[in-house]
């Protein structure tokens, strides 16, 4: 009877069940643990956007110790496990990156934006990536073993956009058993940012161009500030409802931080309940991290498009740069800043006045590349409501 | 490794088809749309120096204030501890 | 094929929408929207309660979006958009504003009516205008174009109450429907306070009324503190357990506060999570400020009755300040300080303090008027449980 | 604007019957809660003064302190956090 | 027609309900109100872990309040109240516990654990008691009027775990109409450690053990307190998955807490997230005192089985130290520690190295006690995945 | 006071049966866990020696900073309220 009771325990331990020898387990989840580590290596060794990557690593450990049931339900007493909860809460239903993307609204300025308008053609340009890869993922499924239909194209696409919460909204909303490797691979794109870029900008422009200094901004007012975010939100209503989510959530922020009277509120969008919302749905979106989804070509295929997606965002922003100074030559644009529109806020625009320094150690681009880069923010949400209203009606 | 069933021949025609078509309606949409933006936000700033004429007030703001993503907050968060820090040594 | 695709997205557009071409959209969702500004002005410009009217504002200009979905369901996915989960979580549930009133009770300071217990019959006494407003909005739905059941006469009287999660609690509770308006038009008056309070006052008051000057009030123990909240609790348990979710959370955020060895909580109950919930709150209540719901006499109506509860509130608080110096002129009371009995804290204390040095600026009422001033908080709760106790057992 | 269908009259004649009830009800209610309130917060500082009679420890506190609206808090929290510091700080 | 309205209302008193002539209400409720305020003495008074106390007491007044319907569904209107929904949110599903000891993790120091592990055999060692409590209340289930289930023993022995979410969790999945008692007796016990073990101390330990001094604790390196947490998932991971949302989540909090990286996160689960979730819990957990699970024998039962656990697992944690001297005399160690093993963390760790100063005050021990201190919890954690995972293939 | 129905000897006796397994069976894996975790933790130990050598940075930390309850970290609080306070008054 003790025998009896050993062996249960024994059939109970996850060893058992990395030998497959419990139905729905494998070696494939020791596989995805150690993929789980390498993702915690990056985060806290390399600094891999850590807040993300370490919460998305431990929730891919917890989700795949076999016989846990973390992310799943329990079939012996059918209770959901506590990550599948968190997962039905608020990525199943959208919530978190809405909440994610209200929290970055509230910690976003727009003032470089706002006092150089055109720079948001920076941010159109640069999302060129995102349907590029859409196209790129659609023609790889002629290679046998890699797959993608509609859905998961627009969903690999819009690892293009290079913002996390926008990626991971709308990857919920059209293939969110792709979440996993596309939300990786989003966070780890942009934080290879600095590695990824500055070649494709020294190969696309000469000295000259990323020699040019640009006009001092000017000031902008509080007012501006405060009508900046109802403008967008304007346009948003009038044009495309379908990004109202996320156009709505990151203006609402916004709006909450510029207005002035609200900043109790502004001050927990920013921490307590980003905070929150981060360590729920990370854990969450680890747990979409299952051998099954992950573990095939179609993972190899993401992250070649994710990188092809990031490369094309980058050109389309500086060719654009450069057009635009040769149809306006008095108002000459640094073409290095259009590559920050790829958004990646901020390390595209802090990589976009360094490979300026490298020319020009007295040309600080900074503030200038601050304005492609949230446009770059926009310009993704924009994408991201295409991609949401068009896709579903086309299958 | 799992190796996926190869979808027919067809349907992948059909969807990169579409996904032509999604391309040209996204990159026209993203632009027209920041395009009308570039326009609405510089009659926004007409409009509100029409009403606020004199309150050209804060420069644009500092690069260390310039931060738009979870991910830069380290710095206050570095400050904070440094600020913990002293509190817990002065005890 | 792309001309159906842009066809497609055409018809996807808010102006489409706004046109009256897509179903269930509309003009009105226009003019919505403009509603939702107004209350952004009046938030933003006129300081009018802003951590709520720039949530509830913002709530409904993202919920009038047509095609947005945020407040709906989705046709084309069955997918409910952000803000009516967040109304299904808590405002149907009446969750969030118990949240509230926990984090007004940690907040609330009992210490001036323990010391002058006496005032708690100005704050029952302002209460009358709640009820005079229930009796006229049954009495305006004589008129054609107007028309209130028992169940929103009980919603519109309680604006009256002068406390925000007090109204949204109870309207939530008798005709969900109304919360739009009547939460608009319960924070605006609130706002108004000192507008409307300050003719009536002058007009029922002599000048030696106004420059009677009051004992100073004694000290209050830390034990008086913690057990005043116990009182109150168990009053509502033997008498009134309608009021239970009302009564109870608001006497346990005070108990947290006032107790001395929960701090931690209590400054969560005041800050983190009061301000997650008053963010998560105000959309949602913006959510109610539906086209259908709100274009119509019912919202004059309301506006008018929520005027008339706060001046009879203001009214009988005085007067019955009044008959309490004729029965016991021993212990003079200022009838000023009478007005603050209908809650609205601290704006109306903060009336009567200002109008009494108009008299005489050597007179400070803060102090004294604070008493009746959080004595109304629990009148207007309590008033709150007979409304929810019977007005449901009459129909 | 909407124009709602109006309710029979009898209805309407009923429901206000029951709102003078109502009101009736209500007023009683809340003025026996609250009086008796009065005589239940009187006997509770006379049970405190009994059981710890040389306790008068706060004075009534300040104006600045005596909030309890969301709306207000701000200056009171800040006010509030650096006198509970300090207080904390000096035991 | 006012006459039976106010009959009706009276009909909605407390009194009414106390009284016994409401239907499914009756004297008990006024006990357990009594009860709750009990507890509100214990936790604000005599400082019995207050923070879990305060909120346990008034949700059980609350939950009491006859025809206040805050912890059940309301027949007339078929809403659950307040209580009720936190309850089904947070405890029915085991997620507030996990998240509480994500916080926990994020507290914790496991730095003296990690300078001297073989105090892990410490904190197993303590563990005895809650095996014998269970044994002993399948034992008491003989007495006339006492009777637990397999459940129910499993649940009260996890009091000896002397770790509050561990007990609130495992009581959760296995019995949790035992909630009230047995989170009660589990935190009461705990406040009360300074009393229960010193006797038990001194009785089993000579004078010339107590006075043991041991080595200082080598310093640990960053890299240690990373790679712990990770060691201790991998091993819960092969060996003992049903421990993986307790370990599991204990581990994340540590690993964020010491990962250096996000500490932003780390920041907010202990105390915005730690915080809101202790009310929610307390509340919850307090609406399961009901009088028809409390007010009988069992309730004696269970106090005095938590007490033999506490007893016990003092013991045996004391024996395993002398016996670790015996076997291994070139590294003493003072057995005062090994009563630490218990968790009850620190409260059971400073009593170690008070009573050790008693016998020499130049004899700093709350460092070592730290270490058994710190394993217990991780002890406690693996008997409850035991039990978890054996209990219900017993029935 | 509830008396509760007595469940059946044979049950009781069944269950004390169980008990005893529980018991030997939890003690055991209890055992075998933590000694598992003694072995594996001086094994990282010395593998984190390994990878980083010179690096023992940190002296085990202070009693004061030992904390794994919730209920201790009022200290904690109260430095970053007074340090939060100091910051906003300095504006
Ligand atoms: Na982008
Ligand atoms: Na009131
Ligand atoms: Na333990």
């Amino acid at each position: 009877m003790i025998g009896s009771a050993f062996n249960q325990l024994w059939q109970s331990t996850g060893l058992f069940g990395f030998l497959g020898m419990a139905e729905g387990f494998g070696v494939g989840n020791l596989v995805m643990i150690l993929v789980g580590f390498v993702l915690l290596y990056l985060a806290i060794v390399k600094n891999f956007e850590p807040l993300l990557l370490v919460t998305i690593g431990f929730g891919c450990i917890l989700s795949n110790i076999p016989m846990g049931y973390a992310a799943s339900i329990d079939p012996n007493s059918g209770a959901p496990g506590f990550i599948k909860l968190l997962f039905d809460m608020g990525i199943d239903t959208g919530l978190f990156p809405i909440l994610i993307f209200m929290g970055v609204g509230a910690m976003t300025d727009f003032g470089p934006l706002i006092a150089n308008p055109k720079t948001l053609l920076l941010g159109a340009a640069a999302q060129a990536g995102i349907f590029v890869a859409l196209l790129g993922a659609l023609a790889l499924s002629f290679i046998p073993g890699i797959n993608f239909d509609l859905f998961a194209a627009g969903s690999i696409g819009i690892i293009g956009g290079a913002d996390g919460p926008t990626a991971i909204y709308v990857t919920s909303r059209l293939k969110p058993d792709l979440l996993g490797p596309i939300a990786v691979a989003a966070y780890s794109y942009m934080a290879l940012v600095p590695i990824i870029q500055p070649p494709i900008m020294r190969a696309l422009t000469t000295k000259e161009e990323r020699m040019i200094k640009m006009q001092q901004l000017r000031p902008v007012s509080k007012l501006e500030r405060i009508l900046f975010p109802l403008t967008v939100l304007t346009a948003c209503a009038i044009l495309l409802p379908s990004a109202t989510p996320l156009i709505g959530s990151l203006m609402f922020g916004n709006l909450v931080k510029e207005c002035g009277v609200t900043n109790r509120l502004s001050d927990t969008m920013q921490n307590a309940l980003m905070n929150i919302v981060t360590i729920f749905l990370g854990l969450s979106v680890g747990s979409k991290m299952e051998a099954s989804h992950f573990l095939n070509l179609n993972t190899l295929g993401i992250l070649v498009l994710g990188m092809v997606a990031f490369s094309i965002g980058t050109t389309s922003g500086l060719l654009i740069a450069k057009l635009m100074n040769k149809l306006d030559p008095k108002h000459p644009v640094n073409p290095l800043i259009g590559s920050a529109g790829v958004s990646a806020v901020p390390m595209a625009a802090r990589v976009a006045s360094k490979v300026g320094q490298e020319s020009d150690p007295q040309n600080f681009l900074l503030m200038h590349a601050m304005g492609p880069n949230v446009a770059g923010v926009i310009g993704s949400a924009v994408a991201a409501g295409v991609l949401l209203a068009v896709i579903p009606s086309m299958m | 490794m799992v190796f996926l069933a190869q979808l027919p021949k067809e349907q992948l025609v059909a969807q990169l088809e579409n996904g032509v078509i999604l391309m040209i309606l996204g990159i026209t949409t993203v632009f027209v749309f920041l395009t009308l933006l570039v326009f609405l936000t510089k009659a926004m700033s007409a409009i509100a120096k029409k009403i606020a004429p004199q309150k050209p007030k804060a420069v644009v703001s500092s690069p260390a204030a310039v931060t738009a993503s979870a991910s830069s907050a380290s710095e206050a968060d570095i400050a904070a501890a440094i600020v913990a820090a002293f509190a817990k040594s002065k005890e």
